[in-house]
């Protein structure tokens, strides 16, 4: 099993989500990021004084796949969170050992 | 009795005691997450001591006896003699009075965000109040500058100015957060707190009239427009030189506003709102940007806001003071003729409050920093006032 | 002078002000968190650039002569011969009548959420102001619209009906939001918004009695009513019809009762407050729904809610009106045997306001966009208008 | 009619409206994210339903005939014959009073959050007014413990011991949380909620005098003291003990001090709130802690705050009931050489309310319990009763 | 070394906390994270309008262990977290090169 | 490639993200993170009553590198990190099968 993570903007996870759905994904886990990369920050402004924010805000998903649906899940991702602009983000691939699901004690694929 | 007045005292009164968690929303919202309770605390610790201070000894000595001139005396201690007998009338405006005591050194908070020890503070506001508020209110109310012949409707060389000024002192030597300076944390926060200060400043201004008539509703128009336009000054300049009009903007233009027409709420009328407004909006939107170049650090802008925008209103009085409204007590204003009398004064006033105000606030930071020392430790400097200071944090997510 | 009616007229003011951020907040809690502070400066906006105009042309347009039937004139151009002289009442009451000014464009900006360039709103709303508000309040208040024979106590037809049939015109123009609509980000703001609207609400409707009087009570206790009766149709309805009893149903029954009563405050009596909030509450929880079915992009509701509510309470003025309020100066309602004469009045008065609102809405916007536009980019409405139009962010987590 | 006065109960009433969101702030603040809602919605429900009932039945039945010494009757059934003709004072003062009506069961909120099902919270706020508050309402104002000579200028028996003690009963009866209490979610909020409240709070006590004279001054005057007193002796304590001063401390201490200068406030004078602030402060303090020695589950310390502070208050007004605002009607308070009958009264009021309140109270949380039940699931409490009861959360992050 | 990640219910967390200390575990890491899965969602219903809220509040919690405790540690996880309903969860292991303890540089099973 | 992820102290964060600059890192994801480890947690005091709060705040940053800077971005993240008392945090390295920028589809170290 691999656990696929992939970094991308805050308002294309709807997009991504269903897209992931249509993929067949059964499972997703997100969380708020913030990212620093080619997309640089931006810059606010408070009473004239200019603030630098390095760090953008980013979705993290989480998605543990068995290895066979990893082509197609990173096809989804690519496909739905994709703008062409910089800062679309990125995605990883891990091995995983084993997978355990809480409520039924089932392990491997099975799990997922 | 006018129950009319009556009516009009207590409620103001109660709208200047809302201003002071305004003004600690207004100043908390700007701060960083790990530090808006200390911001908090610092603005309600002072409606906590100041209004028993005020009525033990304070209203005494910065009043009466009435004809004192520097300073008053023990005849009100703890209020003697002032009862609700009669019409009572006294004792609301001791109350309504009482308000600005405590919100006096409230404003002085924003300043030594991020690094003052509480308990440096809680020994700060009671002297300072003693040493500096008392004196100075005394000699603007019925003391020597008033009887010289300056004007201040409701607090800008007394209030704004003074804890303006006092602000520079305390932060310089308390000297520079460790820390870089952070985007507010909440600007709903902030503009909750704007809100409610524009809301209380109506009370603050037009109940200075302390009485319900033509000369409050003066005030409370001036108070209107003196905001807005101060708000729409700043945001503009913004707009043209920053790129975006914002919210912080609006906000600090609108106290600007509020700052400056405090001095002359009740003796200005006509479009001398407005262009005080504009006036003071422009110029503390600039204003705000000296600590950079002089190397103060003044957090939340206490200095640029409140000293500039009290100074700017309260000289803008020997301008625009419009004599219907105080039948020859005072000199009318240039534009009414008066030629520069009444400039001089006002320079004189806020220039012995100035120089009184830096001076003693200097010194109590001076002795509190070589007795219990002033600073909080770098470590909780890094790791957020909150925790270390009062053992609380201000936000627990998902519970 | 009556010092009574000074410091009730006063504080009224006040406390309209006071709506204004409450608007924002109530507005802003529902926005989602990257365009709160967009929405808030739409507000915010409104009561820096209003009061200025008022006072210059505003008043004076919308008010004096007072005996033309369409338009005002400049005979009280910036306030002329309107001084604190006297008992100042009239500065008081045109203050009081400024916040109304004010308001009214603020209604609007909870329909145009989320995708409306800032800049296009800076201008709407002082054009609008010009075109839309001052005739029809002109109309209403002395115009040809009151000497007919309708009723507006505080508003229902010159500020909801009028405001919301153009929160339509606005949003026909400026098209539906890319963006799905999202659940409210802040249910506590919300909350402090509904808290803040509903005690200034005293102030908008008793306060238009423009005295401590009778009728003030009578206003005072409808607002009471009203709003509460409304609240509670709505939740029962919820709970009933979606399983739950909500908060923010709770608020927007609340803020839809105090619309309906607006125009029959000073008006109404015994359980007609309750009625009528009992029916606007239902009719706008229904209401609110209408946006999916005919297509138009009202996202938080301002016609479900101000034109809907305004104008179900102006028509019921047709069956409560109490002559005892107003010997007959107009016709009393249906159910005190009045006929149908009022309601007449009241339908042909919300008539006009609809159309002339609605046409020149629509104008302003279609100008508007085919010169500056009046949408933000795609992209903006993708990542949020606060950063874009302001180059601010509301929150800044752990700092 | 007396204008001034007429404007002084409608602000008042405005105020007490405005406690009742401020309230939910305060306790929604301290309460955990995932049950703010329903704690708003506890509070927000109270001042739906209430209104309603108070008109309708409540005024009358607490209230007319006059001389009744139980419980009134149906003589002013829907405010029958009261109008605003004349000069509307009594309209004025039922609104006044309606408000107070609404805030006491909100009161109670603050003990069974976390658990307890909205439907029977729907119930409940109903009933318990009905069968608690009108009948201890009228014993104390007018009826038999009024009769005897006791005192309670702003409702310190009649409101906050009345649902201090009901909510001890509610929460022994509704059992205690399976979930361990967590730190409040938001401290911010709880201090908006805290500064709305002593803002609000003016209105309450001086707003009782139902005039803007005198006593109304002191009555301000003593809730600007005593709320003082009371936060600086909580933090004070608080400092000594755990080393730090918090602003939850400085919150729960201001509110400890109203409550307990409330029974008192139009009847005491001169140091005397500064002093009943203190002790109250001190005392409270400790007794919220009452609750891990007894057992029982009071979330957000009803109990320890409002019926301990609301208790204390109405003894020491034994001791320093100053004669001079009631010319003989009642006792004068021992210090004032009166002899300690006044204080007799006090206990022999206090303890007519708590036996009725508790027993009434603990029956009709019985009933609901065998009938409908009073306690939400535990799966729901695990997740949150926003959700459940409700169907909304309270904050939506990034969106 | 191990690096076990764990996605639980929110109010299991002081539990699984209790647990994982009882099993001799010295350090977790937890954020809030956003659960999509067989549970569904929740639907929220603001002025009759309903809105269809996808991801669930969950805990992540990382640990990073040594080969030897992935056994017991999963064995606490699930213990402590489980509900029997659905939603309580999974658990997964993956392989970590190389720990560090910022502090000293001590690295591998040291630095755990 | 290697993910790298360190736990830090909050306060650190600026310091550690310019000493990544240096080191020529040019993307990083960032989270808040609360962590349980033997610099215990704190108590707070509401009324009286004493809070445990075991879990503090934490910030967690993620990097996908490639094998040969795995060591020079350690180095830079302790030395930019670490203030010598408990609490500074771990680092942690895990194999990468495959990186993907989702703009571009470019994969392995070219995505980085
Ligand atoms: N090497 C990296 N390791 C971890 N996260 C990264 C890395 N590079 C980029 N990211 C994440 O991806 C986001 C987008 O990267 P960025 O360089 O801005 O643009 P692009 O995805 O177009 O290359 C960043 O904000 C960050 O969250
Ligand atoms: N394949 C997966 N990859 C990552 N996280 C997952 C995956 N499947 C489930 N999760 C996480 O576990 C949580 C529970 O999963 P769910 O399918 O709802 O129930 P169960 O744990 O009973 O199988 C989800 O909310 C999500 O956070
Ligand atoms: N075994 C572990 N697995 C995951 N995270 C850990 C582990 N041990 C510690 N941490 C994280 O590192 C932080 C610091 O660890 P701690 O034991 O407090 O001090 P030190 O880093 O000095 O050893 C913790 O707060 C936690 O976030």
């Amino acid at each position: 099993m691999k656990l696929i993570t992939a970094i991308v903007k805050p308002f294309k996870l709807d997009d991504v989500k269903d897209a992931l759905k249509a993929a067949g994904v059964q499972g997703i886990t997100v969380s708020e990021v913030r990212g620093f990369g080619r997309q640089g920050g931006h810059s606010e402004t408070y009473r004239g004084a200019e603030y630098k924010i390095d760090f953008v805000p980013k979705v993290r998903l989480e998605l543990v796949v068995d290895d066979g649906s990893v082509d197609a899940v990173i096809a989804a991702i690519k496909a739905s969170a994709v703008t062409g602009k910089i800062g679309d983000g990125k995605i990883w691939v891990a091995d995983i050992d084993r997978l355990v699901r809480i409520r039924t004690g089932e392990e491997g694929p099975d799990a997922i | 009795m006018d129950s009319g007045n009556m009516a009009w005292v207590l409620i103001s009164a109660a709208l200047v005691l809302f201003m002071i968690p305004g003004l600690a929303f207004f100043y908390g919202g700007m701060d960083r997450s790990r530090n808006v309770l200390n911001m908090l605390m610092m603005n309600f610790y002072c409606v906590l001591i100041i209004p028993i201070l005020w009525v033990a000894i304070g209203y005494s000595l910065s009043q009466t006896p009435f004809d004192n001139s520097f300073i008053g005396g023990f005849d009100s201690f703890f209020l003697k003699d002032i009862t609700a007998a009669g019409d009572g009338m006294s004792l609301a405006t001791i109350a309504f009075l009482g308000m600005f005591a405590a919100i006096t050194p409230a404003l002085i908070s924003g300043a030594v965000a991020d690094r003052m020890k509480f308990s440096a503070w809680a020994i700060f506001v009671p002297v300072w109040f003693l040493l500096v508020y008392v004196p100075v209110f005394k000699w603007v109310y019925g003391g020597w500058l008033g009887q010289r012949g300056s004007i201040d409707f409701a607090g800008g060389t007394a209030i704004h100015v003074n804890a303006g000024i006092a602000a520079l002192a305390a932060v310089m030597v308390l000297g520079k957060r460790r820390t870089a300076p952070t985007p507010p944390h909440s600007m709903p926060l902030v503009m909750i707190g704007t809100g409610i200060l524009w809301f209380g400043w109506f009370g603050f201004n037009a109940g200075s009239a302390l009485a319900a008539n033509g000369q409050a509703a003066q005030a409370f128009m001036n108070t209107f427009l003196a905001g807005a336009a101060a708000g729409l000054a700043w945001i503009i300049i913004e707009w043209l030189r920053d790129g975006h009009p914002t919210n912080l903007g609006a906000a600090s233009g609108i106290v600007a506003g509020l700052v400056a027409i405090t001095p002359g709420a009740g003796y200005v009328s006509g479009p001398a709102p407005i262009l005080i407004g504009l006036i003071a909006g422009a110029i503390c939107c600039y204003a705000v940007r000296l600590k950079n170049k002089f190397g103060y650090d003044d957090a939340l802008d206490v200095v640029g806001v409140h000293f500039v925008g009290g100074l700017v209103g309260s000289l803008l009085i020997g301008f625009f003071a419009n004599p219907e409204f105080f039948e020859g007590a005072f000199d009318e204003g240039i534009f009414y003729g008066g030629g520069a009398g009444l400039l001089v004064e006002q320079a004189i006033a806020n220039g012995a409050a100035i120089v009184w105000s830096f001076v003693l606030t200097y010194g109590i930071m001076v002795v509190l920093k070589k007795t219990i020392g002033v600073r909080v430790s770098p470590e909780t400097e890094s790791t957020g006032l909150d925790l270390a200071q009062h053992g609380e944090t201000a936000y627990h997510g998902a519970q």
